[in-house]
């Protein structure tokens, strides 16, 4: 009941908001924030509500043949009750704080309207009980985010960018696909999590089982794992996710940052029997997650445009959660099983507190490119602190959770968390690199601070900057909080946020951790102390590797060129072939025919008397002789 | 008397009195509205049964057998269904056309529809060459190119078309001559399908029936290599006529391999020659036409490509054969059908206002016509598949259907062409993105000038629209008519 | 009164037609057209009355003559054809006196009479003797008719070349029965039927009978390779001679034909497998060199020949395939409803070629262009007998098709059925391009056109008939089907 | 002895004549009864049979009846024809069959 009041009410929302805005005029905002409101009570409902596990249960019919049943059905356990909580939480948040953001824009209606329903398909996805399910979620999380990057469509920019998110998530669905069709046929028609957990533990698909093939379950999870890449924007999928911040930013704090990217690390999660069934995978994973981790981080220390700085710190993060999974899955292979009771996933911990202070941040700076009149350029900021005192006290906030500064923020718990993952891994390599990145981090969220709020302002639009109305800053307020104390257990444990336990206690991890905080912090402190202009100054991190122009270049031929080649292979071959060859054929026959038919009465007289004896010799001479 | 008989009768009549001077617009608009109605009614009295009813006969010929046989089962209701909505949307979305576009469209419709509901193969195939005709006539009298050029289109389409149907018809013949009981031959779906059953042909023999039929009914609906004709003839032809041809009578072929085809021959597209000439074709279609109609650069092109390319998704079903894929065949006719014919639809409205269709002049239109540019993005969203409209319903469950027969390492042909034609999935998202976003993105090109329909003429693709959602959304509604094993 | 006494009724009409146009020169021609109408009419009346047994007939032509289905079933077709082709001269005389000598059409309507009773007693023929002089008396009497233009260049050359290529198949018909009597020791069907079925006659010289006979009627019925005539003369002759020729002397020599095959392929015949494969070959032969030239046609008239060569070998096709073991679809049977159905679309597409010459228009295909503008009702009803000749279903032509088609299938004739196929899809393309003309909007301000209330009554018929039976074949075939006693003596 | 085989030599003969004459002769007048000597030949061939095909010992008279029949038959074609290429003549002053060409395609 619960669920389905926080699966449909949304849609509803989504679907009267678009459909009659213009009937509905300003009471389609109201339908919308009341919905995530509502959803939010919802969901606290479910947060309270008794454990009984693993009640996956039917919602809605969606496909129904024969033995094979693909539904609507929910599976509410402790990961999707916390998944949950977190994106009603900040939905509702965000809701609010669009409110004031969003409050001179026309096509208000529009984006509530879309905001809606990217609720209803992240809602879905995390309740989603099957494979199927939520695949349909996944594309539809998709189209939500399409609408909402391409809300400003009549800016070019915003146009490719939200064309380009669709079609490199779509890349990522195309393996996701795959995956789950070969999970489908492997399992003997059933996508449910279940059956296929019961299925790898002790069915058709265990290791032990009859026809067991190793390379059948890496190809699955690799599969699987591209739709994850997709949506969490993991290297090479990661391009689409910086320019996704032609999005209005409440936006970009809502599913580029704390919800929605963050699908790809919860459905890896959903299906992390599947990871840990193969070394390999596992391995790819934690390799493909480190490395978008630390390039994610090289590329942000030199952005200038505050919603990229924090975009490609989403990246890295998703990154990091990414290798947490593999790491998680490589640890359980060496028998590190965790201990204690509901040992949490460090990946969904960090999840769960990057996305409190992401989006705070995002929010944050959204305050302030709201306050500067659509300013991004952080060099064109300056002095903000004076100008917008809560907007840069909880702006710090989020920065230092961030950072991961050691025992006060949640970030330090649950970075330590997967630092420890990577630790237990086996794989010196996830581990150095995690510390690296850690070090980027500070590095390049303090830069971000001290350029943007210390020092003078260096244009007007910073000069008169003034504090944000209080409908926006209330969110800001309630994140900061959650930033601060989402990881402590009193706070965690009824959000069902559960802090993952470490094996042995990891002296070098903990250090290694505040070491990286402090390294990244002085670094960038004295390198942008007082400064008007950036000192370094690194073509290759500010391009970010030159990955647009590569895929461009690859779009190009391997595309566009390809296609014009096929087009004219078709025209020339196909349509040749098939028609113009026996079309010609016939016309030179038919053309051959009518000489016959020349007029000239001798020509018949010939023709006639040929006949006969033509005619005379088949029937008399051929014929017989074939014994036809 | 059937209610079926009916429903394929009131369209021709329809025809024929606006053929002779009745007020075009009221006539069409009120038969096609009254058939919506009957068909909706008939299918809501079909719910929850099986097999065929509505069943009655009419003997016209006593050697060969043949007779004006009707029946309707959950696939020719969904296609009746199909037809019907169609047909009203696109009747109603004709303004200041003389008569003819009416009764064509009507003709073509009433044909479809006797194509659907007839199960006599004499009767399955006269009614759709019937619908035939006033395509032709209408891509080369009224096609929106110069006479030469239409004319040419034409031609081209005929000629493929004519010569399908009479491969098809060989075809038929042979199957005819092959499952005919007794001395007479008869050309009753359900007395050859019993025939079939009890005597059924050794599966050499199966392949090769099948492979004539597949080539008859597929140059029908532009199965690669025979497709050339499919999108010129889209590009060109009047707005109503490219809706029902592309959305409705293209159906015919795949309708027939699955009605009669499949179950005479069950084991003629397994045969492995046959099967992997099938799968070549349908890859031909996917990922060839994928990439042509990437290349294309005006509106109309890339709708007309793109028709011819989701029909290798049907065609898969249909090569996979399990009870799966072939419902989610069906359901895909049915929403490609839908969306196809809303998108040509709104093409054709954007043609008339405009004046053009290539995209390097177009862009913007989202700030001009917003209710517009929501209608259009039902048709390019379900064309991409996704879910919650029906299209995705269809492909999914043909993509599962090719996996239920799957060992864990081995990967058969058939699944291979399933993974190969995934990326056509993301092919199709690629195009049609890159055309909704020079036609409505950006900003406002100049010197274009657009504005959104009036409600009354908005009606039409609503309702196109409105069925995308809802049976995407509910697709069981669609399988429910199935419910027996195909 | 038995059939014979009102075929000789009708012969008796047409001579007294003939002699009142020779000695009453004031004589209207619509008096006289119609009062050969009304002979011919009453003739078909009192035919349908008449008692269909062969005991009817008089003593002395029993010998001679049988009244089987078949016969009678033609007959009635010649009567309907020649009251149409008759009608159908009234319909045209305007424009049909321009080009004769006297601005008259005296023999237009008492020979057609003749040429009537020529093919009645054909279908009835039961020997040699009596389909040739029979033949002859339909052939000479065509020699005149299809030569009576003569003011018109086009008309007279058609007359010569018919006149010729008529005489030299005489020739070839005449010889053959020489050499089929010469094997056979007789000239009557059962006799050379029961001949042809004992193994002791000399094979090789009833196939040389054999295929010279049929060479002489396969110019008859316009087989390739004795087609050529056939569009010069059909484009060169008066519109209802040509439709007269291409529906009733092509139903002659068919109706012959069937009888000199039931004959020749008798059960057990010595030949009969060799002319089975004779027929397959110039059947084939026939349908492609018919279809495809027809393709580059700009008359519509000249294109209606080369249709009616190609709607030849389909039934030179139907002919091959004679009764299997396993479908009860006699060949003989096939052709008649073939040519049944024959009947009502082409002499409605030379109709509809008679009524736009009549408003002085041309036979060309752009002369077509905007007919449906000009005149609504004319265009449908040529769009119907088209579509009809194009085979499309729901028309009666495509039953026709269906026939010979599922005969070649049934009896694994492939390479004759693909032949048959693509002649099919050629016709598809030219009467398609007719159509398409009709209905072409480009250059339409010529003025309407009108045509007289019986013409568009006797077209509509025309035009029902060919829905009717292309939807509702069962009279036709319960007519056409009831048991014929095969012409087979055992 | 002259028997069957002699007369249908000579009947052969008397045909291919014919026929090569109006497949080669230009003249319609000299074509035309050119046609006639291949009637003829047919009713040498006829009587030839009859003659050799005894019924009760006489000969087999209804092949003879075919040949009175072809007489007449031909006496009635020349009639119209000669009539027709007169007419002919009359349009085009000669009666070359390259005068008649018209047609044709």
């Amino acid at each position: 009941m619960n669920a389905s009041i926080i699966l449909l009410l949304p849609f509803f929302s989504a679907l009267v908001i678009l459909l009659g805005h213009r009937q509905l005029k300003g009471a389609s905002v109201l339908i919308s924030v009341g919905s995530s409101i509502i959803s939010f009570i919802a969901c606290l409902v479910l947060l309270a509500a008794a454990d009984d596990e693993n009640n996956n249960k039917l919602l809605l019919p969606f496909l129904d043949v024969g033995h094979f049943h693909a539904n609507i059905d929910v599976l509410i356990d402790k990961q999707s009750r916390g998944m949950m909580f977190i994106v009603s939480f900040i939905g509702m948040l965000v809701h609010l704080f669009s409110l004031g953001y969003m409050k001179d824009d026309d096509a208000k209606p529009r984006f509530f309207g879309s905001l809606s329903l990217f609720m209803f398909s992240m809602t879905g996805i995390v309740l989603a009980g099957n494979l199927i399910m939520m695949f349909i979620f996944w594309e539809l999380v998709g189209l939500s985010s399409y609408l909402l990057i391409g809300h400003w469509y009549q800016k070019a920019s915003a146009a490719e960018a939200c064309k380009k998110a669709f079609l490199t998530n779509r890349i990522g669905d195309f393996g996701f696909m795959i995956g789950i069709l070969l999970l489908f046929g492997a399992n003997g028609g059933s996508v449910n999590l279940d059956d296929l957990a019961t299925a790898f533990k002790s069915g058709p698909l265990a290791p032990d089982a009859p026809g067991y093939s190793a390379g059948f379950t890496t190809a699955a999870a690799l599969c699987i794992f591209l739709g994850a890449m997709g949506k969490s924007a993991q290297f090479p999928l990661h391009v689409w996710l910086p320019d996704a911040m032609e999005g209005p930013t409440p936006v970009s704090a809502l599913i580029h940052a704390a919800t929605m990217v963050a699908a790809g690390v919860y459905m890896l999660v959903r299906v992390s029997f599947l990871i840990e069934a193969s070394p390999l995978a596992a391995e790819i994973i934690a390799g493909i997650g480190c490395f978008t981790a630390l390039m994610a981080a090289l590329m942000a220390t030199q952005q200038n445009d505050i919603k990229r700085v924090l975009a490609y710190s989403t990246l890295s993060q998703l990154g990091y959660m990414v290798m947490a999974v593999g790491a998680v899955a490589m640890a359980a292979q060496h028998g590190h099983e965790a201990h204690g009771p509901n040992p949490g996933h460090p990946a969904m911990f960090h999840l769960y507190t990057h996305a409190f202070f992401k989006a705070m941040l995002f929010l944050g700076s959204g305050a302030v490119i709201y306050a500067c009149h659509h300013e991004q350029d952080i060099w064109k900021m300056g002095g903000l602190r004076k100008h917008m005192p809560v907007t840069f006290w909880t702006f710090a906030i989020g920065t230092l959770a961030l950072m991961g500064l050691p025992y006060v923020t949640s970030g330090f718990y649950s970075k330590e968390g997967i630092l420890g993952a990577a630790y237990d891994s086996g794989c010196s390599i996830l581990f150095h690199a995690g510390t690296l990145t850690a070090v980027l981090t500070s590095f390049y969220m303090m830069r971000l601070l001290i350029v943007a709020f210390f020092g003078k302002p260096r244009t007007e639009s910073a000069h008169h900057a003034t504090e944000v109305p209080m409908i926006m800053l209330l969110p800001l307020v309630l994140l900061a909080i959650f930033s601060i104390f989402s990881a402590w257990d009193g706070f965690a444990t009824p959000l069902q946020a559960l802090k993952p336990a470490h094996e042995r206690p990891h002296t070098t991890v903990l250090v290694a951790s505040i070491l990286a905080f402090l390294i990244g912090t002085i670094g960038a402190i004295y390198l942008y102390r007082g400064k008007d202009k950036d000192p370094v100054n690194i073509k290759l991190f500010a391009n970010k590797f030159y990955f647009d122009e590569m895929y461009a270049v690859i779009v190009r031929v391997c595309q566009d060129r390809l296609a014009w080649i096929v087009t004219a292979l078709e025209r020339v071959f196909v349509d040749g072939l098939i028609v113009r060859l026996p079309t010609a054929i016939i016309a030179r026959l038919g053309a051959a025919t009518r000489l016959l038919q020349g007029g000239h009465l001798q020509g018949y007289t010939f023709l006639l008397g040929g006949g006969v004896i033509g005619v005379v010799y088949l029937v008399v001479f051929v014929l017989p002789r074939l014994g036809h | 008397m059937s209610v079926l008989e009916l429903i394929i009768a009131l369209p021709l009549l329809a025809a024929l009195a606006v053929g002779l001077g009745a007020p075009a617009r009221a006539a069409s608009l009120g038969a096609s509205f009254i058939n919506l109605i009957l068909v909706l009614a008939t299918t809501v009295q079909y719910w929850g049964k099986t097999g065929l009813a509505f069943t009655y006969s009419r003997p016209i010929l006593e050697n060969p057998s043949l007779s004006f046989a009707v029946g309707a089962d959950g696939i020719s209701l969904i296609l009746a269904l199909l037809t019907t909505l169609v047909m009203l949307a696109a009747i109603w979305q004709i303004e200041d056309r003389p008569p003819i576009f009416y009764v064509s469209s009507l003709l073509i419709g009433g044909g479809a529809l006797g194509a659907f509901l007839t199960t006599d193969l004499f009767f399955i195939y006269a009614f759709h060459e019937l619908a035939l005709i006033p395509t032709f006539l209408m891509i080369a009298l009224h096609g929106r190119a110069e006479p030469a050029q239409r004319k040419a289109v034409a031609w081209k389409a005929t000629i493929y078309l004519g010569a399908g149907s009479l491969v098809l018809l060989a075809g038929l013949v042979w199957l005819v001559l092959e499952f005919s009981g007794g001395s007479k031959l008869t050309f009753d779906l359900e007395a050859l399908r019993s025939q079939a059953q009890l005597n059924p042909l050794p599966a050499a023999k199966q392949a090769q029936i099948f492979f004539v039929l597949l080539l008859g009914f597929g140059s029908l609906v532009s199965l690669f290599p025979f497709h050339s004709w499919a999108a010129p003839a889209y590009a060109t032809a009047p707005t109503p006529v490219a809706m029902l041809h592309s959305g409705v009578l293209k159906k015919f072929g795949l309708y027939g391999l699955i009605r009669i085809a499949l179950p005479l021959l069950p084991q003629g597209a397994h045969v492995e020659w046959v099967q992997n000439a099938l799968l070549l074709m349908l890859l031909g279609n996917i990922l060839v036409m994928g990439l042509v109609t990437i290349h294309a650069s005006r509106l109309d092109d890339t709708l007309a490509n793109s028709s011819v390319m989701h029909m290798g998704y049907i065609f898969l079903g249909i090569a996979a054969g399990t009870d799966l894929a072939l419902k989610g065949a069906v359901i895909l006719m049915f929403a490609h059908g839908i969306s196809i014919a809303l998108l040509f639809g709104l093409c054709g409205r954007m043609r008339n206002q405009l004046g053009t269709l290539e995209y390097n002049k177009l862009g913007g239109l989202a700030s001009h016509a917003p209710a517009f540019t929501v209608l259009f993005a039902f048709g390019t969203f379900a064309s991409i598949g996704l879910p919650g409209l029906t299209n995705f319903a269809g492909e999914v469950l043909i993509f599962l259907g090719n996996f239920t027969e799957f060992k864990a390492g081995t990967l058969t042909s058939l699944q291979w062409t399933v993974i190969l034609a995934l990326w056509g999935v993301v092919m199709s998202a690629v195009y049609m993105l890159r055309a909704y976003r020079s036609i409505f993105h950006g900003s406002p090109a100049t010197g274009l000038f657009m504005i959104d329909p009036a409600f009354s003429q908005r009606v039409p693709f609503i309702l196109l629209a409105t069925t995308l959602l809802v049976t995407g959304c509910c697709p069981w509604l669609l399988l429910n008519l199935m419910k027996s094993a195909l | 009164m038995s059939v014979f006494t009102i075929e000789a009724g009708l012969a008796l009409l047409g001579l007294a037609l003939l002699l009142v146009e020779a000695f009453k020169p004031d004589i209207s021609r619509r008096t006289l057209g119609l009062t050969a109408i009304a002979g011919t009419a009453l003739a078909l009346v009192l035919f349908i009355f008449a008692p269909h047994d062969s005991a009817s007939l008089p003593g002395f032509i029993r010998p001679w003559h049988q009244l089987d289905n078949l016969a009678l079933f033609y007959k009635g077709f010649a009567l309907v054809i020649t009251i149409l082709v008759l009608w159908l001269t009234l319909e045209c005389a305007p424009y049909l006196t321009r080009f004769t000598v006297d601005g008259k059409l005296g023999e237009m309507f008492s020979l057609p009479l003749i040429v009537c009773v020529g093919m009645m007693w054909m279908a009835s023929a039961r020997d040699l003797v009596t389909v040739f002089v029979s033949l002859e008396l339909v052939t000479v009497s065509f020699y005149v008719l299809v030569a009576f233009a003569r003011k018109s260049a086009f008309s007279l050359e058609a007359g010569v070349k018919y006149l010729i290529l008529g005489a030299l198949s005489t020739g070839v018909l005449v010889y053959g029965i020489a050499w089929i009597y010469g094997a056979t020791g007789t000239m009557s069907f059962d006799g050379i039927a029961k001949a042809l079925a004992n193994p002791a006659t000399s094979k090789s010289t009833a196939l040389f009978g054999a295929a010279v006979l049929l060479c002489g009627l396969g110019f008859k019925v316009a087989a390739a390779p004795f087609h050529m005539w056939v569009p010069d003369v059909y484009q060169g002759a008066p519109t209802p001679v040509t439709a007269f020729l291409s529906v009733g002397s092509k139903a002659a020599g068919f109706v012959v034909l069937t009888r000199a095959l039931d004959a020749f392929m008798v059960e057990g015949s010595i030949i009969g497998s060799e002319i089975q494969g004779f027929l397959l070959v110039v059947g084939s032969l026939t349908v492609l060199l018919g279809s495809l030239p027809a393709m580059f046609q700009t008359s519509v008239k000249r294109l209606l020949a080369y249709s009616s060569i190609s709607h030849a070998g389909y039934l030179l096709l139907a002919l091959a395939c004679r009764e299997s073991a396993r479908f009860d679809l006699s060949s003989g049977s096939v052709v008649a409803f073939y040519l049944a159905t024959y009947l009502p679309m082409t002499v409605l597409g030379f109709l509809g070629l008679g009524l736009m010459r009549a408003n002085g228009l041309g036979e060309d295909i752009k002369d077509f262009a905007g007919l449906a503008k000009r005149n609504p009702l004319l265009a449908l009803l040529m769009t119907i007998s088209f579509a009809s000749l194009a085979g499309l279903p729901l028309t009666a032509g495509f039953l026709g098709k269906l026939f010979v088609f599922l005969g070649l299938a049934d009896h694994g004739y492939w390479g004759a059925l693909s032949c048959a196929i693509i002649a099919a899809a050629a016709g598809f393309y030219y009467y398609f391009k007719t159509i398409l003309a009709m209905y072409t909007t480009e250059g339409t301000d010529v003025p309407a056109l009108a045509f007289s209330a019986p013409a568009k009554a006797v077209a509509g018929a025309l035009a029902l008939a060919i829905l009717i039976l292309g939807v509702y074949p069962k009279p036709l075939q319960n007519v056409l089907m009831s048991d014929r006693p095969a012409v087979v003596a055992k | 002895m002259i028997t069957l085989g002699h007369y249908l030599v000579v009947s052969g003969m008397l045909f291919s004549l014919g026929l090569a004459g109006v497949i080669a002769r230009r003249n319609i007048i000299i074509v035309y009864m050119c046609l006639e000597m291949m009637l003829s030949a047919a009713n040498l061939a006829l009587v030839g049979f009859s003659r050799f095909h005894l019924v009760h010992g006489l000969p087999d008279y209804t092949a003879q009846s075919l040949v009175f029949f072809t007489i007449t038959v031909a006496a009635a074609e020349v009639a119209v024809g000669l009539a027709i290429i007169v007419a002919l003549f009359r349009s085009k002053q000669s009666v070359d069959v390259e005068s008649v060409t018209k047609l044709q395609g």
